[in-house]
């Protein structure tokens, strides 16, 4: 009772809950490995992986933006610049665990096996979520910025109650940390000691936003100690880090040590869509620092310094990245038929009276116009 | 996982809270995946006692209290469906329900629809909703419309302990999510109940036959339709009482099918009538039943303000006499010109 | 502080957007009470554009971003308004002021009621809102009901972009919490405008003339309703067609006067039909009209299901088409018999 | 930009905005002076005041209690055992500040000279808020948790925009810092650097539930950091200690040093309304724990043994305590005609045509009850 003693316990428990006070950092921007005793470099394999990964990731997110110029897809939000965030925590996953991502996030879900078209079809506009969420354990892309991560917590709760070793991984842009739900999932996943992993991709801005206007906090990962979860700082260009990280996490979620706060520090060198014009409010010397920061560059050279990679290596896994779009650009370029009776069928398990009417209005009115 | 076969029981008296306890008890006791969880409904067995004894029962793992957080129970609800789980969450009271509204609209009822079906979301909110019991100000709302009118939620509200106990247990086992408006200010009224779960979730129900006009009403006005009925039997006029029970979906059939033998109808409800429910009702019946109508569909609802502090519900809420007052309204004397 | 008084101003083409940011610019300028804020409306200007060069001239101190909390936003502007001042904030699509639903229906909606009138808060709640652009899941709501259902707000919807001026300067003056929703697929549609406050918020307008029957409309469809008119009228039916603007509150008056002359009448709107904004329009002409009306109200609405994809939207929304077929069916044929 | 330089500041700038380790108090549960060379002890006269503020806030709230008994009032939520943490935290607030109170803080609000009759209409239920908000800078009574944190700040900010020295102190539970409002509500806050105090009344329940269940962080002060605003802890059983770091909090945001987090550590001795039965969900043994930390005997004492107060005194504000409460007794027992006409009258600034024809309906309904 008498507070002394809860403030001792305070003092004891607050320890290791504080980020470091430099990001984690496994190769910094010169290429060059960074020593760290806390934090072990990824095997060569992981690294090609994560290399691979980036290399298919850009080639997916600038065809997609190449299909909004030809009118195939509505919009498309790019991962530009961010690929060592959205690869190196996507690669962590293990077959069993979830991934949560936003709409900004494709690059992942694609890295994790789904199918690019099923995940641009929202954007394409002929449906809202176009793949199955339970093939890969990947939840629809979500949109109302910071819900997910509540339905993450829960996710990842009923998978500890149900007995099964599953860590749920939540991505989350800066801007999305302000609003009221990441702030209640940080907090009933403390309390619940849930095997989760929120992993917030600080890339600057949200929208046209910077971060100083979004918060004052000294980083976005101080918000874990006050919810009770370790918050990290990560190098989010450097995919060893972030992988290093993000592996952790899962590991410690997995072994019951909770809930982990990861922030990757990172930039998102395109506008926020397709649609948006960033001159607007950012000035492009600051793309031009970030983009000597470049993630893949990165890793290529500390790869061919190491001769992990070479020349014909890299070339190969061009060429398999351009493959992959082209057969992307195809597939998206053949007209997908919207069949209307599709509106009906899942708004309840069943039909009901009304929407069997309404379909039949429907239908009537598509034999008109068809004749 | 198994489900236990229903056991038969016999008829009980018991209060529409106790035949939700019962309900919840039954559920969790018939399938593993259903959870309850809210704001105390663990110890202390919820605000209303709802949910008494189910934690020392079955165990703080299925039941137990969350952190304070409206948006945060409904969007863990949301991520424990999609594992396979059936959470039943309470609501402390209607207005509370609100910081839950985004997770409701933008997911809760659009997940199976977005998905085509992959995921589906077999989701109970309990709301103890409406007034009649004093309480103050955020404890009193209405707030059907906001549920009825988004398309993929299901909104049921039982009139009494007996449907309490079907209409909850047929929430818990629909695959779809429902928005369980529970009438608190009946939740103390006793009954003979066999705790069934039936198999008529989305119709509503003839409480009293009639041939003269057809009152429709819904949670907790229904006993005082019932009650305004009997007072209109003294006075010569037969009066039929439809229960909606559930509000979305929209059980059209019965109630056109009674309006259209009585050519009359008034509905009524607690909420303001300003869009509420009422006006859909009203609306439909005035577009299915228009020449059976000999007067206009009448609606007897809450005034259109916020809902009033407790020395003054009583002129808010719809009493047997205003019910009365506008059956007299409905035109019943040919030799009177319209009044429009 | 001063009120600069209103300057004439001769009339200008000008797209929607163009007038809503013209008359935030002139608010500003008028009234140093009047601030804007809310996500990315300061610097950009809005992704809409509506704010575009706000920041710029007004300066940041009153013109800027908010962290990204919707219920921040309207929390604290409840706050400020408390203090003295005047906010007009932006929620950047419809679905997404659903997370400040409780600060709107607990407090912006219930302040003055609440205190007896000692606090009132002049709060403007800017919303895009409604489909027809193409736009993803969550981007193409049709939420007025969850407003005009709630007692205390006005809600208002300008057509084009002369309404959409001087709605949105008599809703900034307005001493009433108002939820301005702006029909985002008319942005772009352009007009000539002459910049004037005008004095009629809460009527509606009679947009054209016609005899047969009165459709009824509101933002978006507005225009849908006025060509479906146009086709008609080739039809040889003429067609009156009533832009609502107010949805709360509702202009009954002007609705039923045209009723009574036409004896028939359609309402159109975007949102779900379930207990959308239609039925109350039609359950209160089933009744003010009733011995008019020479057969029921019929409602054309979007579909009882989550906004739909790009691909389908076209399907959800009103048509002319589905106006001109509904207008067919309002039982002019006096040999047959009615279908009910 | 590199993440070096970030860090550093973020390291720097993390500085001062953890709580200590040990709760701040300047008098302990046996009324002893604590040494703390942070803090200083309040004056005399200051003392004499919370001591004062204390004995009738505490009659104010057993009378309040009473009436529920005898069907005066609908329901009341006592504040017996945080008197410490209301009346400090009052009486640090000048003429031209704000208080957001909850409905536990009726005890705050008429100290804060709120005619308690007007603070109790709500309860009573005559109607909504009794007081007029204005007449002395006290808030409605907010029941929905955690909303009023943002008109907190909202309120502040704009006193700000205007020029007025104006410092608004908002008072929250424990239970209701788990809702995402008040996490907006410190970001916005510390972003805007708004002049607001966010006092957290920490008494270890939220209705039924336990602090454990609401949060896993090692205090709630720990929140401040994540949001880039200081976090105290306070003794809230101890008005002195109270009284200072509210006192201190309010000058730093007076000059424009922006928000501050307090959190108070206090006990609800009674159940959380009368209505609500602790023994459900709690032990007694706690409670007497708890009874023996009373801040009312506390401060007693201590102004005893320093000579400051004296027996005749304690009796006579006691009994100035006690004609207070047999006032409102009586106040309370007149029956207050609640009339229909007010439910229309400000809904709108004007009444609408259909709220003219529903007052029509309710003035020919009491007519005809009437005849
Ligand atoms: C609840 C909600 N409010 C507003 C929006 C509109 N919106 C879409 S993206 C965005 C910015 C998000 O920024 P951030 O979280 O940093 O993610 P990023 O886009 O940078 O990846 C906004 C405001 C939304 N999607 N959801
Ligand atoms: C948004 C919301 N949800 C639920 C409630 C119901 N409720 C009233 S008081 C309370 C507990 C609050 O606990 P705490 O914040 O610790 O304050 P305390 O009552 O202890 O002073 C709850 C759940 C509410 N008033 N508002
Ligand atoms: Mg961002
Ligand atoms: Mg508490």
């Amino acid at each position: 009772m008498p507070s002394r003693t809860a403030a001792t316990q305070a003092g004891t428990a607050a320890q290791g809950l504080l980020p470091t006070d430099v990001p984690i950092s496994l190769i910094d921007a010169d290429a060059r490995a960074c020593s760290d005793d806390d934090w072990k470099m990824p095997d060569e394999l992981r690294l090609l992986k994560l290399y691979r990964g980036m290399v298919l990731g850009r080639r997916f997110d600038s065809q997609a933006t190449a299909l909004t110029k030809q009118g195939r897809l509505a919009v498309y939000p790019s991962a530009r610049g961010q690929e060592a965030s959205e690869i190196g925590a996507v690669l962590a996953l293990r077959p069993h665990d979830w991934l949560f991502p936003t709409y900004r996030d494709s690059v992942a879900i694609t890295a994790r096996g789904v199918d690019p078209v099923e995940v641009l079809t929202l954007l394409r506009g002929s449906w809202h979520c176009g793949y199955d969420p339970y093939e890969h354990r990947v939840a629809p892309q979500c949109t109302p910025l910071a819900t997910s991560a509540l339905h993450a917590v829960g996710l990842a709760q009923a998978a500890r109650m149900k007995g099964e070793d599953t860590v749920v991984l939540v991505m989350l842009g800066d801007g999305a940390t302000s609003e009221g739900d990441t702030s209640e999932a940080l907090n009933i996943a403390a309390v619940w000691n849930a095997p989760v992993v929120f992993f917030v991709q600080n890339n600057g801005y949200a929208i046209s936003v910077p971060l100083a206007k979004q918060t004052a906090a000294p980083s976005l990962a101080h918000r874990g100690i006050g919810f009770g979860l370790p918050g990290l700082r990560v190098d989010g260009n450097d995919a060893a880090a972030v992988h290093a990280c993000v592996s952790r996490a899962i590991e410690r979620a997995s072994a019951g040590g909770g809930p982990t706060l990861i922030e990757s520090m990172t930039y998102r060198i395109e506008a926020h869509t397709n649609a948006d014009d960033a001159t607007r409010y950012r000035d492009q010397h600051e793309v031009e620092q970030w983009l000597a920061r470049d993630p893949i560059t990165r890793l290529r050279r500390y790869l061919l310094d190491r001769k992990l990679l070479d020349e014909s290596k890299i070339d190969a896994l061009d060429a398999e990245a351009d493959t992959a779009a082209a057969q992307l650009r195809e597939r998206m370029n053949a007209d997908v038929p919207a069949d209307p009776d599709e509106l009906f069928k899942d708004v309840y398990a069943e039909p009901t009276t009304a929407l069997r009417r309404q379909r039949a209005m429907i239908d009537a009115e598509c034999r008109a116009g068809a004749a | 996982m198994t489900i236990v076969a229903e056991t038969t029981s016999s008829a009980t008296e018991l209060t529409m809270a106790a035949a939700l306890n019962r309900a919840l008890r039954d559920a969790l006791a018939d399938d593993e995946r259903v959870l309850v969880f809210g704001e105390d409904v663990g110890r202390l067995g919820g605000v209303f006692r709802v949910t008494d004894g189910l934690a020392d029962q079955f165990g703080e793992a299925r039941v137990f209290d969350t952190p304070l957080a409206e948006s945060g129970i409904v969007g863990t609800a949301i991520g424990m469906a999609m594992n396979g789980l059936r959470p039943v969450v309470e609501m402390q009271f209607d207005a509370f329900a609100y910081p839950a509204f985004e997770q409701v609209t933008s997911h809760l009822a659009k997940m199976r629809n977005r998905t085509h079906g992959h995921v589906q979301l077999p989701i109970v909110i309990r709301i103890p909703y409406g007034g009649g019991i004093g309480g103050v100000e955020h404890h009193c709302d209405s707030s059907e419309v906001y549920y009825a009118h988004t398309p993929g939620l299901r909104v049921v509200t039982p009139a009494d302990a007996a449907d309490a106990y079907s209409l909850l247990r047929q929430s818990i086992e629909s695959p779809d999510p429902v928005v369980f408006l529970e009438p608190k200010r009946r939740y103390w009224n006793k009954q003979q109940v066999v705790p069934s779960r039936g198999d008529d979730l989305g119709r509503a129900l003839v409480r009293r036959g009639g041939t003269d006009v057809t009152l429709i009403a819904y949670g907790g006005p229904v006993a005082t339709a019932l009650d305004a009925a009997e007072a209109a039997e003294q006075e010569g006029r037969s009066v039929e009482v439809i229960d909606l029970r559930s509000l979305a979906p929209f059980d059209d059939e019965t109630v056109c099918a009674s309006v259209r033998r009585t050519g009359r109808a008034v509905v009524v409800h607690e909420a303001s009538g300003f869009c509420g429910y009422g006006a859909e009702v009203a609306a439909q019946i005035s577009e299915q039943c228009f020449h059976y109508l000999e007067a206009p569909v009448l609606r007897v609802t809450g005034l259109d303000i916020p809902y009033p502090p407790p020395q003054l519900e009583n002129h808010h809420l719809p009493s047997v006499d205003r019910i009365l007052d506008t059956i007299d309204r409905l035109q019943w004397d040919e030799s009177r010109p319209a009044e429009d």
